[in-house]
């Protein structure tokens, strides 16, 4: 049903139904500002004390015609009172600002789903852009599967707005305010914050803040006073470990992350970076942050990036690059040259999906061969994981700490889920981190040949920068001798540099913490996973487990090497599976190195696990009966399409 | 800082590897004046550094008792660009060839040149590939008969100035090995210049292509073959100094002196013309249409990247105080949970 | 062979995917002037072929109905090349961008010039990354404050067509998105030129830096900010023509006509001067110091290197006969087994 | 002992020993001609009938002063009258022109084997070069461990060419034929092949030829008439198949190859490349034929190298890349993109010593990782090895078949010590070699769209090149939809592609033969090899069956897929032995997908594996005694130095 109707009506107070938790889409045209909406809504519901997680689903890299579905963009949020890892499958509820919306979104509302649409963009140009012959707000499965609701969002917010001074075009941009707070209305948040934000950021324009004021008020008036809500819904606060939090996204973290290893090892830090989706955004927040000693370099290609890298490593900074697939791939024989010469860099690939340009706004967990294997001749390199957006600051000051203490570029890999994902930060007091010691090799006066490959007990060689007297010395790509570093070509030499190399990789193992397990320590099934995966396999185990099964799970966050004791691990279970948003590339490594046939589950779609997707498939490997398949309605899909024609 | 330099000798450059290049090789000579200047310019060992792509001219910094790096192939300008972004401290020299430098290594010569970091960069054009046995490289002449151009070089070559120049370049200068004197003088100016410091060297290689740059280094003919540039002095050659460079438009012409033609009426040098078009042009003349020009085509002042890079992050410490982690952390939306 | 062509119209080079780029983008209006020139050049759809790299502006490929290759980051020019050589029968089209041709693809694209390939290169020039949303590129001014350069460039920037000439190219335009006329033009003099045809188009990015090229592209302020350049003519520019380029030495100075100052009096173009410089120096010439020059600023014949491969094909076969295997394998010492 | 004697004296005849098989080497500075010394030797010896191998060992890439360490240059020669398939292990002869080449190349000699020296080269200033205080020739030593023959070369050759008109400096040219010479003698080969070639070489320089004859007479002569040699030896010709012969190294016969394949499928030869040791030879033989029609194309680095050849793929041709190590990693991209395009082509990795720079002129076996897994993303391609110098001419054919067939770049996998190796080649009549079928579409009048991603049984797509009428179509590095090959982000699109991608390369599974093994068809042991480790572990596991050992020998041509029989093969044999040179990359491989316990056998020198080294691992394997590693005499080690010193 639809109105117009915006004049607060006093009626009874609506019914308040408590929920544990819920996951909700905001769907609109790119210009819709979907992503403002969703963030408001992350931060309100944050500051409310929900634990939170949410995940954007941008359109591709190609800019697209206002309406059409390749211009769709959405930003998903859940929301709980209890602790979260994913940002949800299937949706409570989703809002969509046009047909277009509609159609690409559609097929994730749950059945009895509320599904909220502005009915004013479902005019016939608006259909025909999305590819409708008739109005599927029209059409009765719409009602029957769903909890629709049909608003004039664009009518009322005109009228609401008319005196504001601003013209149509402006005033019609305040619908996503109404969208939002008619939401809020509908899970009990405050408008306060919001209002606060909208002050803010046009503190300067004092119609915008009065339109989008009244916008969002009319939003939360219409739940409240019109019949068609019959009720709201209550998530209340998590019990987070208590402390400061903020919502960061995986990117922001990474950098944050990198800035604070950087401080802790009293280094100036260098990025050589060039621009590429997903990682551009790391480049980006760096390059604010000139007045910490940050210098950012723009390069004019990847190989310049990661060698500029290794010039900056050999000055003596704390030096990384940061790409994604495609642009790893031309780092690859950089990357040689920092195993040959023994130099501490970060190499960060922000994974996206592949193969070549593949689908750059997409995640995937593809790159892990390259990481781990993937160059010319026997070049071992530690690697090491993200598991979500907060988490990924922990895993910068890891990878440098071990970078440094083994003198060796290490690979961090993140991907496009855990980027753009965001979740609340338990915000760490810096002086509370723990130092990441560096040495140099001081000055010397004794006139005698300096050995730059003379090594320490976990085989790192010293770090002695240009600038120190007495201690010149030539490096570089050609094998050379231990000890003196000069260029060797002696059999027996060679294989001693090969297998030192390999050794003091290895070493990394003896200095990071053992793999630890979820769940029974011994059982019938184990879940390997790693990187971005670990939510949506924690909370699936943790559900089987809440089922009765006898299933544990191990989250790797070093690649290579692997912790100590996960071959004793492994041995444990009678089943091992290890999901990957890959074809098996961590099952291909783990049963080379362990002889265990162990089981792969996998999805190559560019987008992350459902939950619910794991949880059958443990199931399944358990012989036990699945959730049969949600069978989709024919007429659904008729109206959902495919995402295909988001080309 | 330069205490230790002064008394320093060119043999306290030399590294303790035996140098390994072919008998005859003009990268002796180059090398040979590099330890000879280094003392002369008063920077302190420790604070110079060699970076290094690969080839035989890329062997350089092994040589030299000064902090150094063998790299990758064509790689040298962008990790010397790294080095000096964050140590701007050092003087740091980047040396290539003509296969490092200008096929595999183009793009980063010329980006590092546009941003016009404070390297010097020496590229010893030989005009083959030689450590790679004989395969012709961009500086080849067309239709030279080699290993991979058994019929005939197709490629149009480069000229290594041109391309610098149309890259911007705040600095272009040009040497030949067995010139000791003149190569010494020109890194000297290739050291002091602030900014990127492109030097071009004709360098024999004896054993893949001998004599490719006779003309202008055997005595017989380099006086007419040669035109060496002086800042403020007109371009006068040939062995009794009688021919002169007109300018007709914007085409170099020989002439005559006497015959009714003074000096004045010759083209002026001037390193620090307003734009480069004199440098280009200049670049343009070549042996045997023209004589070539050697010495210092362009000089001026101009933005080094790095020293820029370390503006922005004073004034940014100036601006907003250095800066604190945990206002960063804490700055935003965040909340407390008790 | 042209058979086909004359009874083509724009309509029959539009492929069946709908175009991406966002409304309002420069894009548009050259795929526009394109799909109306190709009909002109009369050559078959099926023997045209566009190769760009990733970009915006290297979506062009999909949007015309003829061959071509969306292939990866910077290397169109290289991938033209291999195409080029075997396949000398086809008309070949790069489409690229300022980054994607002269950041990351800046190597391939020097050398596709210098070896003068018979390839017309489209430079798209918006002096951003559009595609990834607003990082600065090699021809974003300095000072420009955007995602990478929060405190503003500091990479002093290249010039397309300087480098373009640096690297002995032998056709060299500039033309501007919504200057539809003279672009058609440019696009028809690159068609048929024969080795590599360099072409700069202003392009504006609406929506990351939108106006770059305004001075150039708005009425109110062209006439004196863009002077045309036409083979043969001096160069006048103004609303009312009442202005011109003089040279003075090597440096152009602007003057303005009448006050004694006559046609004659000033810089005339000419296309196929002998050297390069004078395509130098009007490369060098920019608002707001001076009027910033379209048109074509050198065009010459030069040997192209997929024509000369072929030759040497040919003139093999001519000396030695068509290969024949079996008697290579038999060449050299041999011995037979009973 | 020492003479100038050269006039013939007559003397009875003297003895001659009958051997079946030899293995010499030439050693001296790299000036002294010993590589044409040795080739002389192989041709003839060829040419006599014998089965024959050689390897050289050029000195490093770079050059180094006449009469150093780092200047020596040897090349081995090992001829038999049965088939053999190494270059052989220890020397039955060593030639050494000067100190420094009896530093580096005595330790291979064996015991009681034939050493004959330049003394004349043996004078203060030649021993300082090489760093000896006293001259080795006096070392009562030498003389008890080997049969040492001092002959002043030097003082003969000039005396018996000193009224050639030739001047010292070219007459001291002539030195290495009086070492052939007598090497010719003492092994009764006829010099009649050498005279040969000198007339040919030298037609136009008389004074050169009289020169080098009376030089490699003088050598024959010296054997003959001096009583220092007691018996000379005599090796039968080999029994090998009939037809004609000729000695080709490995990257002769790659070119050779590649050129008959492109002529077998009638297509024009593309060959976009950059130097690089140990691959240019390839781009340098084949930039000779241009009157085959092949277009060598020295491109300005690798990406373009790689990417050109993309090109030329595109536009019809049989378009292949050679490389090595460090530039097939910067090719990495390129190679991800050829995938997505699915077009054919060939990228040839000549193997070399690495990481990074690493060892440019040795050989190594540490590619393979990234040959079959080292991209980004999912990128699967097929993966063949050569085996042998002459081999190579049919493993290109092969890799070209399976590419045109499936539309697939496909790496073939060299390296330095196949590249620079000989062997006899029976040479094929081309007319009787199959040919290798291609289909391009042909023109269409129907005006409907082409699709170019329309797959046939195997999953090829067509190859529809540019010029053709109808076929217009657009491809590139996006994902695209199957069929139409339009761009697509479609998740269930993107997981059936990469399925798609990796189902048509193990398609090719389906057209190479089924996996061979040498020995019995289950047993003990099963050696699996792969590339350049052929000749030694054939050689190795026939010995040992010989020895009556249950030892069997499979070698893999195909890396990626393996054969479809590979697995039930490895399940017949108690225990897999995986001889690599690297650090076991191939058997990470197979113990991945087989979970067998495959040991390894690693040797990461830059040298090939000694039979002898591989016949010891298996009887160490199978629990047997093996030959007690020959300790080497204290003195002897004194004398050999080290290659440290080659630097
Ligand atoms: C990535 C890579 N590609 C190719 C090579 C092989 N390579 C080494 S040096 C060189 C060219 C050397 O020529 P130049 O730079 O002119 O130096 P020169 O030896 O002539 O002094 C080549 C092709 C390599 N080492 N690495
Ligand atoms: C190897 C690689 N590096 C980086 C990228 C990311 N990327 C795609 S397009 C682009 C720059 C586009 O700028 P430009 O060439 O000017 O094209 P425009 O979008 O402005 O038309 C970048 C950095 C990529 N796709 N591949
Ligand atoms: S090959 Fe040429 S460049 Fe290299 S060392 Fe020898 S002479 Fe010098
Ligand atoms: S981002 Fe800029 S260049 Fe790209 S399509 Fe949009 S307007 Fe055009
Ligand atoms: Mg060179
Ligand atoms: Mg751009």
């Amino acid at each position: 049903m639809s109105t117009t109707t915006v004049e607060p009506v006093a009626t009874h107070p609506k019914h308040v139904s408590p929920l544990p938790s819920a996951t909700i889409r905001f769907a609109g045209d790119s210009g819709d500002g979907m992503q403002i909406t969703a963030d408001q809504f992350t931060r309100t519901s944050a500051l409310l004390g929900n634990d939170i997680a949410t995940f954007p689903d941008y359109p591709a890299e190609i800019r697209a015609p206002r309406g059409t579905l390749a211009g769709v963009s959405a930003m998903q949020v859940h929301f709980s009172s209890d602790e979260i890892f994913t940002p949800g499958d299937a949706l409570d509820a989703l809002v969509v600002m046009n047909p277009a919306a509609l159609k690409t979104n559609l097929r994730d509302l749950r059945k009895g789903g509320i599904l909220i649409a502005n009915q004013d963009n479902f005019q016939k140009g608006d259909l025909d852009l999305a590819g409708y012959d008739s109005d599927p707000l029209q059409s009765q499965v719409l009602e029957d599967q769903y909890q629709l609701f049909k608003v004039s969002m664009t009518k009322i917010v005109r009228e609401v707005c008319k005196d504001t001074g601003l013209g149509t075009k402006e005033i019609d941009r305040c619908k996503n305010f109404f969208a939002l707070g008619l939401v809020y209305w509908l899970y009990g948040r405050d408008l306060e914050p919001t209002l606060r934000f909208v002050r803010d950021k046009f503190a300067t324009k004092p119609e915008i803040v009065e339109a989008n004021t009244r916008a969002l008020q009319a939003g939360w008036n219409y739940g409240e006073t019109t019949d068609a809500f019959a009720s709201s819904y209550k998530i209340e606060p998590a019990k987070l470990p208590p402390g400061t939090y903020k919502t960061v996204m995986g990117n922001q973290a990474l950098a944050l992350g990198v800035l604070a290893a950087a401080k802790l090892s009293g280094k100036e830090l260098f990025l050589g970076s060039y621009p590429i989706t997903p990682a551009s955004s790391i480049l980006e927040d760096l390059s604010k942050f000139r007045n910490f000693g940050v210098k950012t370099f723009q390069a004019e290609d990847e190989i310049a990036a990661v060698t500029s890298t290794i010039g900056a490593a050999y000055g003596g900074a704390m030096a990384i690059t940061t790409s994604s697939g495609p642009g790893i791939a031309l780092k690859g024989e950089g990357i040689g040259l920092a195993i040959m010469l023994e130099l501490p860099m970060l190499v960060i690939n922000v994974q996206r999906g592949g193969p070549s340009t593949g689908l750059p706004t997409k995640t995937e967990q593809a790159d892990l061969f390259q990481a781990v294997i993937g160059r010319n001749g026997e070049s071992p390199m530690p690697v090491i994981a993200c598991r979500s957006p907060a988490e990924c600051f922990d895993a910068a000051l890891e990878a440098w700490r071990i970078a440094v203490r083994f003198m060796t570029p290490v690979m961090l890999l993140s991907d496009g889920y855990i980027a753009n994902g965001s979740e609340p930060w338990l915000i760490p007091d810096f002086n509370k981190l723990p130092k990441i010691p560096v040495h140099h090799p001081g000055p010397s006066e004794s006139g005698e040949q300096f050995l730059p490959y003379q090594r320490d007990e976990v085989l790192a060689r010293p770090w002695a920068i240009p600038g120190t007297k007495g201690l010149m010395h030539r490096i570089g790509g050609l094998e050379k001798q231990d000890v003196t570093g000069n260029v060797n070509y002696e059999p027996e030499n060679h294989e001693h540099m090969v297998k030192t190399r390999a050794k003091k990789v290895e070493n990394v193992a003896l200095e990071i913490p053992l793999q630890e397990v979820d769940g029974p320590e011994a059982g019938d099934l184990l879940v390997l996973s790693w990187g971005g995966t670990y939510g949506a396999c924690r909370t699936a185990t943790e559900a089987c487990r809440e089922d009765g099964l006898k299933v544990a799970h191990a989250h790797l966050r070093w690649l290579h090497p692997f912790p100590r004791n996960l071959g004793d691990i492994l041995k444990k279970y009678k089943k091992v599976l290890i999901p990957e948003l890959n074809t098996g590339q961590l099952r291909t490594l783990v049963r080379a190195k362990f002889l265990i046939d162990a089981q792969g589950y996998n999805k190559v779609q560019g987008r992350p696990f459902a939950v619910q997707e794991l949880i059958n498939e443990i199931r399944k490997q358990l012989g036990m009966a699945t959730a049969p398949p949600k069978k989709e309605n024919a007429q659904i899909a008729e109206l959902a399409g495919t995402a295909a024609d988001a080309g | 800082m330069p205490t230790e330099a002064p008394t320093l000798t060119p043999a306290d450059f030399a590294s303790d590897q035996d140098v390994r290049w072919c008998p005859g090789c003009g990268d002796y000579s180059i090398l040979a004046q590099m330890k000879k200047v280094l003392p002369q310019i008063g920077v302190p060992r420790e604070k110079i550094v060699f970076v290094s792509g690969i080839g035989c001219s890329s062997r350089f910094p092994y040589y030299m008792n000064t902090y150094g790096m063998h790299s990758i192939h064509g790689r040298a300008p962008a990790i010397a660009t790294g080095l000096k972004a964050v140590r701007p401290d050092l003087q740091v020299w980047v040396v290539t060839g003509d296969g490092d430098g200008l096929s595999i290594g183009g793009n980063h010569l010329l980006h590092c040149i546009r941003r016009n970091v404070d390297l010097k960069i020496l590229l010893f054009n030989n005009r083959i590939y030689g450590l790679t046995k004989g395969q012709y490289s961009p500086t080849t002449p067309l239709g030279q008969v080699n290993k991979t151009a058994v019929m005939g070089v197709i490629d149009n070559p480069l000229n290594p100035l041109s391309i610098a120049i149309g890259a911007e370049a705040s600095f272009v200068a040009r040497s030949i090995d067995v010139n000791i004197k003149h190569l010494g003088e020109i890194l000297k100016r290739a050291a002091n210049h602030k900014g990127t410091a492109f030097v071009e060297i004709f360098q024999n290689c004896n054993v893949f292509n001998d004599g490719a740059w006779d003309y202008a280094s055997k005595k017989e003919t380099k006086f007419d073959t040669v035109v060496e540039l002086e800042h403020g002095k007109p371009l006068i050659f040939g062995k009794n100094r009688d021919k002169g460079i007109r300018l007709n438009g914007t085409e170099p012409e020989i002439v005559e002196l006497g015959k009714g033609i003074k000096e004045d009426d010759l083209l002026f040098h001037d390193e620090k013309s307003p734009t480069a078009t004199l440098a280009y042009l200049l670049s343009r003349m070549q042996y045997p249409a023209m004589p070539t020009p050697i010495g210092v085509f362009r000089a001026v002042d101009a933005p080094k990247y790095d020293v820029e890079l370390g503006k922005q992050v004073e004034a940014a410490k100036a601006k907003k105080g250095e800066g604190d982690l945990n206002a960063l952390f804490n700055s935003g939306d965040t909340w407390t949970v008790a």
